[in-house]
């Protein structure tokens, strides 16, 4: 094969011929029988940045083909390009919402290739940063849900809601949403015990805030006819397809990174695994509302732990080598110390519990260059994809909203 | 593990959570719990650490080439001011506000601003040059009110101050660590020069006469921006310290 | 006095039947003093042509329409923690809001894509503004009615019925999957609430003995809604399910089918075919506050004569219309088969309860 | 002065059209990328860009704004395109978010577009995502644009001299690029490692005793992580035994050794029915030959690696034997190079210095 430079042209001029990733036979396959094709999306307001075939019989959807892609933003390939480092914000792009939890999927795995132990206090900070965004993550969602059930307060409440945690994460980070908070060996900078307290506090507010809107939205009767019942993935087909996180948790199988190959500080805390057995949409709602009672309160403990701790130290001696005095703020050492990061041969491979489910960085190096040799990224919502399209069929058509929405399908995750 | 159990509804529990949720509704069309900032009146309060635009002061630049190196957005590039100098230039058009810049430049000559609601009228204009980077720059502002977020108990509460923000917060310095290049084998010297001609503080001096070749490094005009460590073809000069 | 000889109308013969204010009635008088103007004011302030211009009619049914959707939108913001639409006119809480949004609409370029029936695509908007507007005439405000006749609720309710006709077939005209698949929605909503709708209607007429609104606003001593508080439950949910309003907006469901019937309508064809439901839903209350709270009935203003029965009404139709927009923010929306299920089992089982308890009051004789 | 604020100033009717259109911009709902989160902040209760009079709302017909909210794919091209082609005249666009400008992060990425390539642009938001009050201040910015008819960046600066610091009396040589790749890199994913982990040991000698002549070594690479090489003809038999352990696949992995003319194609599984096998991730690799990267699909053993296989399939081009939809692209839009993540196809390089070296 010869080398060849990719270029960008693109055609600008509106195609002629639709683009379907489905065979013309199939087309008129399905239009000889009584079946009927709609394309959801992507430009639809109630799908994300994808297309969903779904091909009916009546008002019953028979199949549902994904389209994805639509914002396949060429994450992996760029990863080989770039320094290590450099490559924090890029793999926190997926989802950024999500922020804690992916930029720490992939520093864990460049932390398990260097076999470096990270500072105690970092530790709880960077529990504290994972959970406020899986608190964000699931009220992004939840939000997300309620709208594509035409429930305006409960797109508008939950997204209220995310606001204190955004000050929260600007408090630490100093970013609204993509903090880039979590490097290899800790953290960036130490967090004042002022902004700490303040992240206890939105607890508070968020816990009392819910309860208006668990009967606004999540008791509604409206929104329980709508969700009950529907889109049921039984506990076989979900493992079958290989569905994750809260949405494998609603299917009544008890796995959680977090538990099972503990990480960070979660094991020092005490929480819970929430379970249900229905597997259906709302089943599906439910846990994820669970968890953020679970992550409130991993975040209060964690603060009253931080409490004790004494501050500064927050990124390990081990990656700072010579630099020790920035062990509480990277400021002025930032490249020097990660600029020339390399790791040994090998593959590494590190799971973590992302709001949506696993999120599997693995990183392949080569152990003389400073660019990975390639990065595999999988992201929860390409897990559940599969899950999420079998657990269309032979629902009705206006249920695939919901069950869009219960899977908090988010389409940046799924396509990188 | 938490069992997740929903119970069958009667006719009569519907009825109850009908009402709640009117009930709820009703009670926040009473006394709503509003949290909007109206923004172009308003401005929401930032914290200092806020990552915006970044400022530049060129007399505490080293033009170590770090910010540019670092940046994962390809946005920085160093670029040949009239004093033989290189010094930063930021693309925003590709500025993802990660301040990694900011946490690399071992001068502490990039700061942050909290500059962030910008918009322009094409993308030629958001190539900033160092020439602008050094003073504070003026944005349209409507606001007249300052809006923080407190949390008293349980309760969000948006304080508004009658007063401007100011959006360049003070900036405190890192403690910097006199570090200076050196050679640590000099008898593997090509006397290439290269280091010569890449030291942008011209703290190198290359001497060769005859056989005798001198690497000759001025400590004081040194600055350890680490250029001259990492351009060196054999890797014989390493960053030390007193 | 300006003579209509072929008709034999005189200008007497409007003023014999003029809106009586009397805290105007100087002013009225000098005006009717001037020649051409006396004559629009006589037929303006005739009782019939006051019903179809000003109240209930057309200057209202605006008046309605731009407050509505801003008063809508402000409730909504309001329970949603937020401020709604403002900075048009702040000092007003941008009241003028859905001006803005029509003028927009108006000067905004009308698409009729190449798929669409376009004789149908364009007609049927306006058209259907007929059988919206026809039931303002036989609706009463005190003795302001446009037409009287005995037979006046079951031809309101017949011509309300023909307005999800003209909407299957604005989805017909519009050819597009989701315009399809949104009018078979409203087809079967249509059927969903006619039923319980029309009973809900004749146990009022049961109650009262009478299909003449003009009598059964007399006959409201005691308001429809105590005597027969099911029937006033059945309509208003009848009527939310009419408007398409949450939770029963399914054949617009945005999120679901993008607008259904509408959406391939832009500019102010859209525009009037997004306030259809809005003028569907002004009629609706319109009659429920005549059948369920008494119309006009109210303490009387002497100083404004006929128009206390205006302000009396008026007000009740805005409880009606601010009711509907609450539940807005409070529902999501249902699916198409519970929708059905919810109004062909206990619909049309309380709907029965209320005929009965119409039966039971009419033999009973109480009204 | 683009032809739609043009209109909007033209006629008699030139001030309602444009009062009407500046309090009413309604952004369409074209979510494109991960900007929709700060775009969602700031129509929700925290800024409320309702206030303003601009109402978030369904499809391109009933709008009159187009918010492209950050990276725009190949794919989602066409699809701006043609939602700005169905929206009624007159009608804006504002890009938010680096990615929409000029890539952002992505901005070498092979499946990115600029969004001003395809439409007409009249403003652009700085950020990654841009803040929820820099969205608000492009509507405010727009408004002004209505009403006054001309766009205004909304930041000024002023220039200092540079000149007078001290300085280099000629210009150094600039330095070259931080990376390093290394030429002729030996990739290796079965590194052994020696950790304390006795289940596993176990593990790899129950394994060792079940996939008996299957397999060419069993290594455990860290704690909870196996890795199983095996020949392509073998794995199969492999999968047929895993499997009933294993129940789904974690991923399915190709990389690329073209100096040594092969792909590494690995499936990585765990068990989510096994307590104990929870946590165990087993790796089993195979090579295969670079010009022909055919592999036996195991979609029949793990449904659950279907998608991944096909994802794989548009990266790499290796053909998975027995997945049915092979053969088609899936992530990618259908001009897109074949096969780009393979080590090839080169991006292009980043730039340090906007420099001529001065002599």
């Amino acid at each position: 094969m010869t080398e060849k430079e990719l270029l960008l042209d693109v055609p600008v001029q509106p195609p002629t011929e639709l683009f379907l990733p489905i065979p013309k036979k199939f087309l008129e396959e399905a239009y000889q029988g009584d079946d009927y094709l709609v394309l959801v999306g992507p430009q639809h307001p109630g799908s994300g940045h994808m297309r969903i075939i779904v091909r009916i019989k009546g008002d019953i959807i028979v199949e549902a083909i994904p389209d994805p892609g639509y914002v396949h933003r060429s994450i992996e390939k760029l990863a080989e390009n770039r320094l290590y480092i450099q490559n924090i914000p890029l793999l926190e792009r997926p989802a950024i919402m999500d922020t804690g939890n992916l930029t720490l999927g992939y520093v864990r795995a460049i932390e398990s290739a260097l076999d470096i132990e990270i500072p105690e206090r970092a530790k709880y900070i960077r529990t504290v940063l994972a959970e406020l965004s899986r608190i964000g993550t699931h009220l992004y969602d939840a939000g997300i849900l309620a709208v594509f059930m035409g429930h305006t307060t409960g797109f508008m409440w939950p997204f209220a809601l995310r606001e204190p945690i955004v000050e929260a994460i600007t408090r630490m980070s100093g970013a609204r949403i993509t903090a880039s908070f979590v490097i290899p060996g800790g953290i960036r900078r130490d967090v004042p015990w002022n902004v700490l307290e303040f992240i206890r506090k939105t607890t508070f507010v968020i816990e009392r805030r819910l309860k208006s809107f668990e009967k606004i939205f999540i008791r509604n009767p409206t929104v329980i006819a709508r969700l009950k019942g529907v889109g049921v993935l039984s506990k076989e087909d979900a493992i079958k397809f290989g569905v994750v996180g809260p949405f494998l948790r609603a299917s009544g199988v008890e796995y959680d990174v977090r538990k099972v190959e503990p990480y960070e500080a979660y094991e020092m805390l005490n929480w819970d695994i929430p379970v249900s057995d229905d597997g259906d949409s709302y089943s599906r709602f439910l846990v994820r509302v669970e968890e953020i009672a679970q992550s409130i309160s991993i975040i209060r403990q964690a603060v009253n732990e931080l409490r004790a701790m004494p501050e500064g130290n927050v990124i390990s001696e081990d990656i700072l080598a010579d630099y020790s005095n920035a062990s509480s703020d990277i400021r002025g050492y930032f490249f020097k110390v990660f600029g020339n990061l390399i790791l040994p041969q090998g593959e590494y491979t590190a799971l973590t519990e992302a709001s949506r489910g696993t999120l599997l960085y693995s990183i392949i190096s080569d152990g003389e260059s400073n660019v990975p040799y390639r990065v595999r990224a999988v992201t929860p919502g390409w897990y559940y994809l599969k899950g999420f399209m079998e657990a269309l069929r032979g629902e009705r058509v206006a249920d695939l909203q919901a069950i869009y929405g219960s899977f908090g399908y988010f389409p940046p995750e799924a396509d990188r | 593990m938490i069992k997740i159990k929903f119970p069958k509804l009667k006719t009569l529990d519907n009825v109850k959570l009908h009402l709640d949720a009117l009930v709820v509704g009703a009670k926040e069309a009473i006394k709503p719990g509003t949290i909007t900032i109206e923004y172009p009146r308003e401005r929401r309060l930032l914290p200092d650490s806020f990552r915006g635009y970044v400022l530049f002061s060129p007399e505490n630049c080293i033009s170590c080439f770090q910010c540019s190196f670092v940046c994962p957005a390809n946005a920085i590039g160093m670029k040949l001011a009239a004093n033989n100098r290189y010094y930063p230039t930021i693309d925003y058009t590709k500025c993802i506000f990660c301040h990694f810049c900011v946490d690399s430049c071992p001068g502490a000559a990039l700061r942050p601003t909290k500059v962030h609601d910008v918009v322009y009228k094409n993308m030629n204009e958001m190539i900033t040059s160092t020439e602008e980077m050094v003073k504070p720059p003026k944005i349209v502002r409507e606001d007249g009110y300052t809006v923080e977020y407190v949390i008293d108990g349980v309760k969000l509460i948006l304080r508004r101050i009658k007063e401007k923000d100011n959006l360049i917060p003070e900036f405190k310095p890192h403690e910097k660590v006199k570090e200076y290049s050196a050679c640590v084998m000099p008898e593997s010297c090509l006397a290439c020069g290269i280091c010569v001609s890449s030291c942008p503080s011209e703290a190198i001096n290359l001497s060769v006469k005859e056989k005798e070749k001198e690497l000759k490094i001025d400590k004081e005009r040194c600055t350890g921006c680490g250029i001259c460590v990492k351009e060196c073809p054999v890797q014989i000069l390493s960053l030390v310290r007193e | 006095m300006v003579d209509l000889g072929l008709l034999g109308l005189t200008m007497q013969h409007f003023i014999d039947n003029m809106v009586s204010i009397p805290l105007i009635q100087p002013l009225i008088d000098y005006l009717l003093g001037i020649p051409v103007i006396g004559f629009v004011v006589a037929i303006i302030l005739w009782r019939p042509m006051f019903a179809l211009l000003i109240f209930p009619g057309l200057a209202t049914l605006m008046t309605v329409l731009l407050f509505i959707i801003w008063f809508e939108r402000k409730l909504t913001a309001r329970i949603q923690w937020r401020r709604g639409p403002l900075e048009v006119l702040r000092w007003a809480e941008g009241i003028i809001q859905a001006l803005a949004d029509g003028l927009r609409y108006f000067f905004q370029e009308v698409i009729v894509h190449r798929d669409a029936h376009r004789p149908y695509f364009l007609q049927f908007p306006i058209l259907i503004f007929i059988p919206v507007l026809l039931p303002l005439l036989f609706i009463p405000v005190g003795n302001i009615v446009g037409i009287r006749t005995p037979y006046a609720l079951p031809i309101t309710v017949a011509i309300v019925s023909l307005i999800p006709v003209f909407i299957v077939a604005i989805g017909w005209a519009s050819n597009s999957r989701f315009a399809y698949i949104g009018t078979v929605r409203e087809a079967f909503m249509y059927f969903a609430y006619e039923i319980p709708f029309i009973l809900a209607v004749v146990s009022m007429i049961l109650v009262y003995g009478t299909a003449d609104m003009v009598t059964i606003v007399e006959k409201q001593s005691i308001p429809g809604i105590i005597l027969n508080p099911i029937a006033a439950l059945v309509f208003f949910i009848s009527t939310v399910m009419a408007t398409s309003r949450l939770p029963f907006e399914i054949p617009e469901a945005d999120q679901e089918i993008a607008f259904g019937p509408f959406v391939e309508y832009s500019g102010i064809m859209f525009g009037l075919v997004m306030t259809i439901a809005y003028e569907k839903m002004y009629i609706l209350s319109l009659l429920m506050s005549v059948l369920f709270l008494g119309g006009g009935n109210g303490p009387t203003i002497p100083l404004l004569g006929d128009l206390s029965a205006v302000i009396w009404m008026f007000i009740k139709t805005m409880v009606v219309m601010v009711a509907l927009s609450f539940l807005r923010s409070i529902y999501a929306r249902i699916r198409l088969d519970q929708a059905l299920r919810i109004s062909w089992t206990a619909m049309l089982q309380i709907s029965l309860l209320a005929v009965a308890i119409g039966v039971v009051l009419n033999l009973a004789n109480v009204v | 002065m683009s032809e739609n604020v043009e209109f909007l100033g033209s006629g008699i009717f030139a001030p309602f059209k444009k009062w009407g259109t500046k309090w009413s911009l309604w952004p369409v709902h074209l979510v494109t990328a991960c900007c929709g989160v700060e775009l969602a902040h700031a129509y929700a209760s925290g800024y409320d860009g309702e206030r303003l009079g601009s109402l978030n709302y369904g499809i391109a017909r009933q709008t009159n704004l187009i918010i492209v909210e950050g990276a725009i794919s190949r794919k989602m091209a066409r699809v701006l395109k043609i939602t700005y082609e169905q929206m009624p005249d007159p009608k804006f666009v504002v890009v938010m978010g680096a990615c929409g400008l000029k890539g952002g992060l992505f901005w070498n990425g092979y499946h990115m577009v600029r969004p001003s390539d395809v439409v007409p642009v009249d403003f652009f938001i700085p950020g990654c995502p841009p803040t929820p009050e820099s969205l608000l201040r492009s509507i405010r910015a727009l408004q002004e644009k209505i009403m006054s008819g001309k766009a205004e960046t909304t930041i000024s600066f002023d220039k200092v001299d540079l000149s007078e610091i001290e300085g280099r009396s000629s210009a150094a040589r600039p330095p070259t690029t931080p990376k390093f790749i290394a030429p002729t890199p030996s990739i290796k994913v079965d590194v052994p490692k020696d950790v304390d982990w006795e289940f596993g040991k176990k593990l790899v000698k129950e394994f060792e005793k079940d996939l008996n002549g299957l397999y060419n070594s069993i290594t455990i690479t860290a704690k909870n992580r196996i890795a199983i090489s095996a020949e392509k003809k073998n794995i199969m038999a492999i999968a047929n035994i895993l499997s009933k352990r294993f129940d789904h696949v974690k991923n399915v992995n190709v990389i690329d050794l073209p100096h040594e003319n092969s792909f590494i194609v690995e499936y990585q599984v765990s068990s989510y029915s096994d307590k104990k096998l929870m946590p165990v991730v087993v790796n089993i690799y195979a090579r295969i030959p670079r010009d022909n990267p055919r592999f036996p699909s195991l979609v029949t053993f793990w449904p659950s690696a279907d998608y991944l296989e096909r994802e794989m399939y548009d990266l790499f081009g290796v053909w998975f034997e027995g997945n049915p939809a092979m053969g088609e692209r899936f992530l990618l839009a259908p001009d897109t190079p074949d096969f780009p993540l393979r080590k090839d196809r080169k991006l292009k390089e980043e730039e340090y210095c906007f420099c001529e070296v001065r002599e």
